[in-house]
């Protein structure tokens, strides 16, 4: 193998990278949706798979997602892997029921005879201008719903070796790939590609004493920046970057926690039923001895998406988060 | 410049066609239901099948009935009974070759046990012990399914799975009249017909979902008649007259298995029973309607052939019978011992390793369980 | 009018009545769904509707969940009040994209031009020995639907006060009918309804100085039974009933924290992204210097809905509770 | 007892039927797609109504344009082009009566804007503006619906609300090729068939979902066959020949006016755009395929025959024209002003009375946007 420079790559690049190998690697894996063949899908993040796979194993099905996440399922039961693309998060929705009552459940249902190992890949999120209906934020939905995992990449070689472990695993995956980091770019050798990382692992992305911020997927760069700009006011912020949602890295968060003794969760998620209840409330079951203040959340608000004009005042941005963290009762230390 | 000149010369033509010409006149069902038995075709039926589906169709009685009355001992929890729509039932399992796939609905626990799943284990879902009760790829038959024409994009899948493997299987798919309603009925229809995928689509007719009659359900001329807006054939079949539903669905299956695509089946039936023992028919159709189609029973239909034509004397019926019966005393006498359950397998099977969450509860309920079986009751 | 004495009834009698006195009231309310006519519906909630106001009124659908909600939307631009009954819990994921996109969004898309005051009864929950499908506790997706109500009735009187509200509602409710009080009873008298519940307050059940147990629906009684056992044990416990979940009376639950400085949330629906998480960080969020101990969680175990005869070990129950009771650290107060 | 004595004499008779005998024929399309532009039909066309059409279409054509400028120059965020499917649109709001109601999906901005819709309110949400920007009772027209196929059931809806109360009222309800695959398609059809409401459906097939093509969305004859599986009319009509859209519709909306139940029309036309400003077409289909449709075009279609027929001349067209430019003019003009957002309508409309969860969040954005006002940026 030559060796080729690191060289930048943007996120939408290191998803189609990683179906590409995982179909070069194993016959089992179909990609499967909406525009996903000729066109390499409205993201283009499966362009070129139908060229060199074929449209049998890239295919562009009919506009039916309930009958693109079933036909998936009874192929899933004869043995292939199918990678089901969703063309924006509103979309899934018509396969709700497919999602929860069989793929959630086929395994358990069958006492481990007849695994369902389907990939459910959803742009989701907001901040990309989008008009209504693309721009949702639908994890909430999948967390809540036992058999599934749910990951959410925040970075090109997550966005890669994620996705791998997902098309890899035996386990249906609820894969969000936050649209607004397609076009995020990092350095990245798509000829040595990270390792798949296993599914279910937290990372402190940034090491801090003060305070952490919990996040995952389109909010880690947020979190980032806005612990930049804490240095200002003095604050040292630790960010961890969930990576998935279930299974749920206790571990690694409540070390975070306790060491810092203070956190905020921030997504773009609405807040009330969203994924920070559930992360608070597990935070302060497991540290609350530990805990200066009671875990804050930073999230949407419990609204519609709203339209591309005001979406701004929706996201949960870097003002955002410092003024919560700013709320964590730092009187109380001194 | 005229808009004319700029978008090109006039051509008062027909518009350029999206689907090639396709005369829809093949795919329109009979105007009346297909019919073997009391016909003509009859003579031409092979004596081996009809005696087999006469067996099957005796065993499917018998253990519709023992399955209710387990119901009233309290032994199943629930059993939707396809008492009057055993031809469906039976032809169905018998039209298929072993390596075909059989994806039946909640009702249809006889196709099933006809197919070679342990009829006990066939009951597992509706006995309350677990939701499926064998393993699927056993006798290739997919979990009972109780969400309405979920079961029938699963089928479509496995299918086009299948031939893009090289495997010559037949995906047959059952789903009830209220089912043609859902979403996935159009869509899975659709799918297949796209995809030309070896798929066969059994609707039973019986006239009812629970208590909404057709009527309610369709204004289609049958239901068969949907099958030309996918582009597939529909046909339309006496679903009591066990020697045509056969023949039909063999054909499907043989049209599918050589490439020639999916079909849509109706057959038109009756379920004698209530929707399940729980519900009560009385409040929806009267006697009459009943008793009509009690006159136009599936094993009457049959064994009269069979007479006729020299096929069944007294010994026969009687071996039916004691066959049948044997295998409800089995049925009754193992559904009598309580199942053996392990709460801890709540947690094995959510996902092929149980997540830290998942491990943690199940610590938790195993605590409780220990603490249980040591002292008292709180 | 005449008097009638007070007399038991069920809660599914109160429903049935709840409906008939709005359809009595207002020509404009209209029920529909599968079975719900002739039959009267597979629990007899919607007994003799049919027959008094004719079925142009109390109609039968055919048998497609998304239809059903799909074309209540259209009658309600229309000007009508469609209740819609989803058969069991499971059974309403189809209409998931409808109830979504459109049925919570109506309202806020056309800047308050469109309302849609639509009802969609669901009976939910287990405990009632129902095979797979028929016992999800699906509330968790609801929540997280902005512009949806939530609300769960545990009592035969709130079963009617609540319904009648959620009618009379100019917004979607989402009306979860807990299956297993169904024939629950109370002294009731139906000829004298409650005043209509005002959608919003929850209440306390049961007064308590020790800790607070915050709940709905089926695991109302499950708590007050809990708090009678806990005078055993030496706790007076509080038992806060919520009767809606959107919206949330932060107030009452927060007061009642307050007073005892310790909570546990019980609910059936599995816990991990569940309701629990949110009441839980919402109380903290309030409450976090009056608590002794972190909010607890006492749920439905993340699987699957489990098979009947297992489902005993799946449902929160009185000893668990206790069992969380005797977590909330009372060591911390000698 | 034998099972033959149990269960009553046998019948060798059909099983009785579920449906009344209905002749599917009636409800099927032609093979052809209707025409009436180039054909003897067109003698009989009102020339009042040819010459409404004539300027419908101008003028859409010109708003298609003017949009897609708009995108350029970032003032409107996306804009899905009608250009070639312009007879559809107009004909479609001109087949309505003013207490009709229209349901448009997101294709179909010049049909809300023939209704009567504000140019400008019309782009609202693809303007990135608000949601909707106009009051849907105002001119019946519901808002552009995005989730294909969502609008159906809510026009089925609509139109059985206004029968059950007595009202007269049509709701015609536009759907994609690729909106027909969905199973919200089915169950709208399936409603409007069995209620038999004054519904009508028309389907512009396009050739394309996207860059999908007919051909991977559906194998059936045509899209308006699925109509009999409805037990509903199909009709097949040239897309692009507004006199022949019209009276097919007008006919449709007739009949469902008078109790006749609802009709499905498919629509054989063409976007000559792509899918939308941010979609490249190239990438799915060849410019000759676009060259063939360009000699089909609508506008080309009409003007012909009303210049054949002495209804237009050079003065005429150039009326149409200029009124088509006035138009645009205003919309350009008027989409150069920032609309005026409040960001504290964020909350306003979630619920008839804001939750007291919404009253925080309100409070929380007004001291942030009143923060931001005071002082700099922190
Ligand atoms: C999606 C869904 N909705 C509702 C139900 C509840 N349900 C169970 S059986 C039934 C009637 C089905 O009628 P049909 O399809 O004709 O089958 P049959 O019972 O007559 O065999 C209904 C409404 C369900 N199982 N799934
Ligand atoms: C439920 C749903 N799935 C997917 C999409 C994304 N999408 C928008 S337009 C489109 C293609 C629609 O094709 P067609 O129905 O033929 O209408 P056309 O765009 O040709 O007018 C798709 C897939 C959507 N809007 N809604
Ligand atoms: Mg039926
Ligand atoms: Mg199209």
């Amino acid at each position: 193998m030559t060796t080729v420079a690191v060289k930048p790559a943007t996120m939408a690049q290191a998803l189609t990278r990683a179906m590409r190998d995982a179909m070069a690697d194993d016959p089992t894996v179909h990609v499967m949706g909406e525009d996903v063949g000729t066109l390499g899908g409205v993201f283009r993040v499966t362009d070129g798979l139908a060229k060199e796979f074929g449209e049998d194993r890239c295919t562009d099905t009919p506009l039916a997602e309930a009958g693109i996440l079933g036909t998936a399922v009874g192929m899933a039961m004869y043995g292939l892997r199918p990678v089901v693309e969703m063309q924006f998060d509103a979309f899934a929705y018509p396969a709700f029921e497919q999602l929860i009552s069989h793929v959630a459940r086929m395994r358990n249902r069958t006492r481990g005879k007849m695994p369902l190992p389907i990939t459910v890949r959803v742009p989701y999120g907001g901040g990309i201008g989008g008009v209504e209906h693309h721009s949702d934020s639908s994890e909430a939905y999948y967390m809540a719903t036992p058999g599934l995992h749910v990951v959410a990449p925040a970075t090109v070689a997550d966005a890669y070796g994620l996705l791998r472990a997902a098309i890899a695993s035996d386990d249906p995956v609820v894969f969000l790939e936050p649209k607004r980091l397609y076009w995020s770019k990092d350095s990245w050798n798509p000829e040595d590609p990270q390792t798949v990382e296993p599914i279910g692992r937290a990372v402190v992305r940034r090491s801090g004493r003060s305070a952490t911020l919990i996040t995952y997927g389109p909010s880690v760069p947020v979190c980032l920046e806005a612990a930049e700009a804490a240095r200002e006011e003095g604050w040292d912020l630790e960010v961890v970057d969930l990576r998935s949602l279930v299974p749920f890295d206790d571990e690694t968060v409540a070390a975070s926690v306790r060491r810092t003794g203070r956190a905020v969760v921030v997504h773009e998620s609405g807040g009330f039923g969203g994924p920070g209840g559930e992360i608070a409330a597990r935070v302060t079951e497991r540290c609350f001895h530990h805990l200066e203040a009671p875990v804050l959340r930073v999230a949407g608000f419990d609204i519609p998406y709203p339209p591309p004009m005001l979406e701004r005042h929706h996201l949960p941005g870097v003002d955002r988060i410092l003024d919560a963290v700013g709320r964590l009762q730092w009187e109380a230390e001194s | 410049m005229t808009v004319m000149e700029q978008r090109g010369a006039y051509r008062p033509s027909p518009p350029p066609a999206w689907q090639p010409r396709m005369d829809p006149a093949p795919l329109l069902p009979d105007a009346e239901p297909y019919r073997v038995l009391g016909t003509e075709a009859a003579a031409k039926a092979d004596p081996g099948l009809l005696r087999r589906l006469y067996a099957g169709l005796v065993r499917g009685r018998r253990y519709n009935a023992q399955a209710t009355a387990l119901t009233k001992q309290g032994r199943l929890a629930v059993y939707p009974s396809s008492t009057g729509q055993e031809a469906c039932e039976i032809a169905a399992a018998l039209a298929l070759e072993e390596r075909d796939w059989l994806f039946p609905s909640y009702r249809d626990t006889l196709a099933a046990v006809a197919r070679g799943v342990d009829p006990v284990a066939a009951l597992t879902l509706l006995r309350g012990d677990w939701h499926t009760g064998y393993d699927p790829h056993e006798h290739r038959v997919a979990p009972l399914c109780t969400p309405l024409a979920t079961q029938l994009p699963h089928a479509v899948g496995l299918a086009h799975a299948a031939r893009l493997k090289g495997d010559d299987v037949v995906a047959l798919a059952m789903v009830g009249d209220g089912g043609t309603s859902e979403g996935d009925f159009h869509e899975a229809l659709n799918f297949a017909a796209v995809w030309q995928a070896p798929v066969v689509f059994l609707v039973q007719n019986n006239g009812f979902a629970i208590s909404v009659p057709l009527a309610k359900q369709t204004a289609a001329p049958s239901l068969a008649h949907k099958a030309v807006g996918y582009g597939m054939p529909g046909r339309l079949v006496d679903g009591n007259d066990a020697a045509a539903v056969h023949e039909v669905l063999s054909d499907a299956v043989r049209h599918a298995r050589a490439g020639g695509g999916p079909t849509l089946i109706e057959a038109i039936t009756y379920r004698i029973d209530a929707h399940t023992n729980a519900d009560d028919a009385t409040r929806y159709r009267g006697d009459s309607e009943v008793d009509t189609w009690r006159g136009h029973d599936p094993i009457a239909l049959l064994e009269h052939e069979l007479t006729e034509r020299g096929l069944l004397d007294e010994a026969g019926k009687q071996a039916a019978r004691d066959a049948a019966e044997a295998m409800a005393a089995d049925l009754r006498e193992r559904m009598n011992q309580d199942p053996a359950l392990d709460p801890m397998d709540l947690f094995t099977h959510v996902y092929a390793e149980p997540t830290p969450q998942l491990r943690e509860q199940r610590d938790q309920l195993q605590a409780e369980l220990d603490a249980e079986s040591e002292g008292p009751h709180r």
